[in-house]
């Protein structure tokens, strides 16, 4: 049971409205965005449960969902929406507070997902561009599941569908460089 | 001659060749020069807004400034991905500038963003720019006979606040194009629903899932092919297919082909050009089907007078 | 010398526990003219009302002031009063002491006890340089304009009609009859629409008091309450309805086939038609749009057959006038269009269909004999989906408000979908349900129970086609799930929305409509069937979705506003209004162009005593002025006046404090 | 400057005129002319909830913000009052279907006047205050009384003035 009317203020509300720029409390429920959601089924709380969530100021249970990890951002839900809501900029936000405010799920799910997206950004740190080979073959090493789509790789290595080489930007400083600015920005707002 | 500058995306030189490599052969004959962003970078993806917001923006933002050096008005993009971030980019950096000085500060050894370079996908340019018309005027092996189901996937014409382009639900544009080129687009309801996306690599049970929905629903459709105007759709509908057959059981054999691998086809390009063997799912069958001559179903011609007002006389 | 009587007011502790009252009577009386002023518990109550009338005869005053409560509380209870004691009852000013002062002002008595003289001193200052005035009499034509022929328009037109008022009833299509006529059955009790309408319709054509104009639009519409002009187009109908028997031999014959509106297109009319075949009036008329002899002058079938050579195809559109005292609108809903809804394949999918469609195909008398047919390959279908909110509550792609009745005939559809196909099955995915309504919670738990009609909570998000079925995608939120239901029909409940006539029909009536284009009453709660233009009255859908009952409640209301207006020979009405001074007036005629309500008029009078040439001048039509007072302020040469509000009264006012 | 020391001590001086001064503890005459139809009943419905606010407003009832002159505006200030508020009806919720339209191009007119023989702008404020707003009123008023603290006491131009 949630026991309700402990919190002043919905504090949780106010900084997921003001960081997605979206009015969660426009939410009617009218469930649309879940059968729209093409990930839905693998969410602990589809669209809908998670926008009842933040209006009842539910902060740990939303943080700690892996909702928002498997949003796609695809944008049928907002798109459909009668509210006209931007739900993806609600998962969007709720995501970002996650990371900033350090919540980790257990869910391995999410776990996977969060590493993925370390690795890609890793890459195209120090190359600038991303290669899908390296990509799959550095995620499988990293989440010790050496063998995962190792029956694609031969067949699409020989189609060339993947290849092996790989180019940089010339300017991998430049990135770099936008990597340690853009974080510096991000401690700066915090 | 019509200029464009060009942002293949990193798919371009691995999964995707046979895109890029289509696409600037039908782009020469459609009279239009290419010109590639020097030294582009990676868009960031999904993984950058969905990990941070600065450099999320900051990623596109630097390959804009370097598109807008090159003075050419509009920026074609093949991957619709990229094209998705760079439109999210170029919309947030618009309507909030303080937002596009702060952002600039990143990349400000590559100069300042202007905000003045249209930002288009390829199909989004052969649609609007070049125009159905000029392009079946191009066809010298019209794709008669041949049916498909265009898959646009979410991000080509959503979210319509961004892209401006086509309906968000039942888009036709690339129908149209098929049309032009002498194929029969078939009426398929999963034109824009989502194959699973950046899961591909994290999450591949999920891409089976939606992909193999995808694929169902085309197969049903009649089409004897799928086309995209995406990388990652492409290689999710066509690497996937077969462990999606595998798993459910169901036999699709659809071939995922790109639009411009159809158009190269149609303007007399030879197959080879088409770098066919780098499909997992054989295209080959499917291509078969050109030529053949669809029954005309037995319909009365209608009079005239019948079809002139809403009106028929006994 | 001007002899004034204060009266203050206590309200009970209202007033005295926050304002010094005994001081504010002092006060009061070291004012010149103040002949009397007194203090009193209640002023509102009978002896309160005694102690003015008492004091106004005993001192012979010329004007009171009340220092109480607001003057829209109760200035009218104390002009009665001063009118008892043999005074003009607009020789009273009311200081509002209450509202604005004690009680907005309760911790600072001083402050407030202070206010309250000035607004007394401001009160007696105008109070001074009020003068007498007297109710205005208009004459009224006793006749009511009914625009619309639904059943809004047909119960309007008989109540007033039974009262022996005669009504003229205008409306657009050959027959009256409205929505109602297409519907089957009615919620909540399933009794047959046509059944119950019929006897009203051929009441409305056989009254003795009713002037029924079918095929007919008002175009014009001047004057004002109680003198009112009506201009009236009567669409060429190319049918003598005089000698016309209704035979029905030119609608056999006739070979054009036209998609009949009626039926939602569903099947086909000829050319030459009656809607259907209860119309009233049961007179056919030609479609112009459609009829080849009228097209291209080939033809004249209907003609040839007609024994009483009723067709005219000469005929031409014809202007007619009407003088009438109150005009009730009542022009109904149109349907909105679930085109925007792409993910359901709206347009696409032959087997999607609106509610109204549905409507008439279960009806009896429709196109397909009363048994649903899927439209694509004419199969009864076994699982229907029904839809609610299809363009309602949805800002997205429709309109914002609920439509109000499609919770109810959905439920209805349930129900006669079982009545009529027995192993039927039908789901409904829907929003909440709104059965607020006399035996309406009653009735949908019939469709839930004894129809077992599946309800799924969810808004549907995607149609697609498998084989030859609709795949129908949504939640249902109650299990938390995404459903999908193998369909053979879907029905959408699209919204109710006001008809697209509206605003150009609210501009020439000069009323006003609010931004979905429904007709605005005067008051939302208190004057809901009152226009803000005296004489013109609301009923039914025009103002804003409702069902049936609701929409004859309403249209009965008009009826009683009706005969209320025409009670008596003649209309009473506010004596403060404009007054323009011939001497002063420069004829500018800056006043004509900021009067709201078209009453000022020009006049020709003699430019000296006795002189032939004449000059221009503005004059205010007292039946049609509302009292606003833009003309006064706009006047460059001061002369016009607004009675109750004239300069001297207000300045008096100012220069009080 | 002179102004500045003269606050500093806790006088209130006129925005208008540094010669004309008050007691710090001075209370502006604020003159409130309120339609009719939605203003006045509004502050009807302030009273109505006992919303409270400062006792400085003098309210006039005429029937519509159309109504009021500018005349009676400059009437004000020759008299007694350091202020001016005139509300009417929302745009679009006139009861006399245009009148405040015509009100506020009117005041927009009279303002320009006002301030170009001298008056600071905030002397005369507008505002649209509906029936149902009755905490919306309370709140006008105390801005306009603060407003009006602000530019002190009002030089009166006035023949015995000169």
């Amino acid at each position: 049971m949630i026991t309700l009317g402990l919190q002043d203020q919905n504090t949780f509300l106010e900084a997921v409205n003001k960081k997605s720029g979206a009015n969660v409390l426009e939410c009617y429920q009218c469930g649309k965005c879940v059968s729209t959601c093409p990930v839905s089924g693998y969410m602990d709380f589809p669209p809908r449960e998670i926008m009842q969530m933040i209006k009842l100021g539910l902060k740990e249970e939303t943080m700690m969902a892996n909702s928002m990890w498997f949003c796609l951002t695809c944008s049928a839900c907002s798109g459909r929406c009668p509210r006209e809501i931007d739900i993806p900029a609600v998962m969007e936000a709720i995501r970002h507070l996650a990371i900033e405010e350090n919540y980790r799920s257990d869910n391995k799910k999410v776990k996977e997902i969060r590493k993925f997206h370390d690795i890609f950004l890793d890459m195209v740190k120090r190359y600038g561009r991303n290669y899908e080979l390296r990509m799959m073959a550095e995620f499988n090493i990293r989440t010790r599941n050496l063998f995962k789509d190792m029956h694609l790789a031969p067949k699409a290595l020989l189609k060339g569908k993947i290849t092996i080489g790989h180019e940089s930007t010339k300017s991998a400083k430049a990135i770099q460089k936008m990597y340690k600015l853009a974080g510096k920005l991000e401690k700066g707002e915090k | 001659m019509n200029k464009l500058t060009y942002f293949p995306g990193c798919s371009a030189h691995g999964t995707s060749e046979e895109f890029d490599h289509t696409l600037k052969l039908v782009m020469k004959t459609l009279d239009v020069q290419m010109e590639e962003i020097p030294d582009w970078n990676c868009c960031g993806a999904t993984s950058a807004h969905v990990m941070t917001e600065n450099l999320a923006l900051a990623l596109p933002m630097r390959n804009l400034v370097l598109a807008e050096k090159l003075e050419n008005k509009t920026m074609g993009i093949a991957c619709a991905s990229c094209y998705s971030r760079m439109k999210v980019t170029k919309k947030h950096l618009d309507e909030h500038p303080d937002l596009a000085h702060k952002i600039n500060t990143t990349i400000i050894d590559e100069g300042e963003y202007k905000g003045d370079i249209d930002v288009k996908s390829m199909l989004q340019y052969c649609f609007e720019e070049i125009g159905p018309e000029v392009i079946k005027s191009k066809v010298t092996k019209p794709l008669t006979g041949l049916k498909v189901a265009c898959y646009y996937g979410c991000l080509l014409t959503r979210p319509k606040d961004v892209t401006h382009f086509d309906s968000p639900e039942y888009p036709m544009s690339m129908d149209i194009l098929m049309e032009a080129l002498g194929a029969k687009a078939m009426e398929f309801d999963f034109k824009t629903e989502c194959c699973g996306a950046s899961f591909s690599i994290s999450n591949t049970d999920v891409v089976e899932s939606l992909s193999g929905k995808i694929l169902e629903v085309a197969k049903e459709s009649g089409a004897h092919m799928i086309v995209v105007a995406c990388p990652l759709c492409q290689s999710n509908l066509d690497m996937r297919q077969p462990d999606i057959e595998r798993h459910t059981g169901q036999k699709f054999a659809l071939p995922v082909m790109y639009f411009t691998q159809l158009m190269a086809l149609a303007f007399g390009f030879p197959e080879k050009e088409l770098k066919l063997p780098k499909h997992i799912v054989p295209v080959q069958e499917a291509l078969s089907h050109i030529g053949e001559i669809e029954p005309t179903p037995e319909k009365v011609k209608k009079t005239k007078k019948a079809v002139e007002a809403e009106s028929e006389v006994e | 010398m001007a002899r004034v009587g204060v009266f203050v007011c206590f309200c009970g502790a209202n007033i005295a526990d926050f304002i010094d009252v005994p001081a504010v009577v002092e006060e009061a009386k070291k004012v010149k003219e103040v002949k009397v002023s007194v203090l009193y518990k209640y002023m509102c109550s009978d002896p309160g009302q005694q102690m003015i009338r008492d004091a106004i005869i005993q001192n012979r005053l010329t004007s009171v002031v009340v220092a109480a409560c607001s003057p829209r509380m109760h200035e009218k209870t104390f002009r009665k009063a001063l009118s008892d004691a043999g005074m003009n009852p607009y020789l009273l000013e009311v200081a509002n002491i209450r509202e604005h002062s004690s009680w907005v002002h309760q911790k600072d008595k001083k402050a407030a006890t202070e206010k309250a003289n000035d607004l007394i001193r401001m009160a007696i200052a105008k109070s001074i340089a009020n003068e007498q005035l007297h109710e205005i009499s208009v004459p009224v034509t006793k006749r009511a304009l009914v625009i619309g022929g639904g059943i809004a328009g047909i119960q309007a037109a008989l109540d007033i009609a039974d009262a022996r008022i005669p009504v003229t009833l205008v409306e657009k299509s050959p027959s009256i009859g409205g929505r109602m006529a297409q519907l089957d059955e009615t919620f909540p009790t399933l009794d047959c629409s046509q059944c119950i309408l019929t006897p009203k319709m051929v009441d409305v054509a056989s009254h003795p008091y009713i002037e029924l104009i079918p095929y007919a639009e008002v175009i014009e519409l001047d004057g004002y309450v109680g003198n009112y002009k009506a201009k009236i187009k009567k669409k060429a109908s190319y049918v003598n309805f005089d000698t016309c028997t209704g035979c029905g031999a030119c609608t056999q014959k006739c070979p054009v086939k036209v998609p009949n509106e009626f039926n939602m297109n569903i099947d086909k009319r000829k050319a030459i038609y009656t809607p259907f075949p209860q119309a009233v009036p049961n007179k056919p008329v030609i479609d112009a749009e459609h009829c080849t002899m009228l097209l291209k002058g080939k033809c004249g079938i209907c003609a040839k057959v007609c024994e009483k050579g009723s067709i005219d195809y000469k005929m031409v559109d014809e202007v007619i006038e009407r003088e009438i005292g109150a005009v009730v609108v009542a022009t109904g809903y149109d349907l909105w269009d679930p085109k925007p809804y792409e993910e359901y394949g709206v347009g696409r999918y032959k087997d999607i269909i609106t509610s109204l469609e549905f409507e008439r195909m279960v009806s009896a008398s429709g196109p397909t004999n009363g048994v649903p047919l899927r439209p694509s390959d004419g199969k009864v279908p076994k699982n229907v989906v029904f839809i609610k909110c299809i363009g309602s509550r949805d800002e997205a792609k429709g309109i914002e408000y609920c439509s109000k009745i499609c919770c109810m005939y959905t439920a209805k559809h349930a129900i006669l979908l079982h009545h009529k196909v027995h192993d039927s099955h039908a789901y409904i995915f829907y929003m909440d349900i709104r059965a607020a309504g006399k035996g309406y919670e009653e009735f949908v738990k019939r469709a839930q129970v004894e129809t077992a009609a599946t309800y799924l909570r969810g808004r549907v998000s995607k149609i697609y086609k498998k084989g030859d079925k609709l795949m129908v995608r949504g939640e249902d939120a109650q299990i938390g799930q995404v459903v999908e239901v193998e369909a053979d029909l879907v029905v959408l409940a699209t919204a109710v929305i006001a008809p697209h006539e509206n605003p150009a029909l609210a501009r020439l009536l000069g009323i006003s409509y609010d931004k979905y284009g429904y007709l605005s009453e005067a008051h939302p709660k208190l004057r809901p069937v009152e226009t803000a233009k005296a004489g013109i009255f609301l009923a039914g859908c025009t103002q804003a979705p409702k069902d049936i009952p609701d929409t004859v409640a309403q249209a009965s209301a008009c009826a009683a506003k009706v005969c209320g207006l025409f009670a008596g020979d003649t209309l009473k009405k506010d004596p403060m209004i404009s007054t323009i001074s011939n001497e002063f007036c420069s004829g500018c005629l800056n006043c004509v162009k900021v009067c709201p309500y078209q009453a000022i008029v020009t006049e020709e009078i003699p430019l000296g005593h006795g002189s032939k040439e004449l000059r221009t001048v503005a004059k205010i039509n007292e039946g049609v002025c509302q009292g606003c007072g833009s003309c006064v302020a706009i006047c460059r040469s001061m002369a016009i006046s607004l009675a109750g509000f004239t300069d001297p009264q207000i300045i008096n006012e100012i220069v009080a404090i | 400057m002179e102004t500045e020391v003269k606050k500093a001590q806790g006088t209130m001086v006129s925005a208008e005129n540094p010669d004309i001064t008050a007691p710090a503890d001075w209370q502006p005459v604020i003159m409130g002319i309120l339609c009719n139809w939605c203003s006045y009943a509004g502050s009807d419905l302030t009273g109505t909830s006992r919303i409270q606010y400062p006792p400085n407003i003098r309210i006039i009832r005429v029937p519509c913000s159309s109504r009021v002159d500018p005349w009676f505006i400059i009437k004000s200030l020759q008299t007694a009052a350091d202020g001016v508020l005139i509300s009417g009806c929302h745009p679009g919720d006139c009861h006399y279907i245009s009148g405040n339209y015509y009100a506020r191009r009117r005041f927009l007119v009279t303002k320009k006047l006002l301030n170009f023989i001298g008056y600071h702008e905030n002397r005369v404020q507008f505002s649209w205050v509906s029936a149902a707003e009755g905490p919306k009123f309370a709140k006008v008023v105390a801005k306009v009384t603060e407003d009006i603290k602000q530019l002190g006491p009002l030089h009166r131009y006035k023949k015995e003035n000169f």
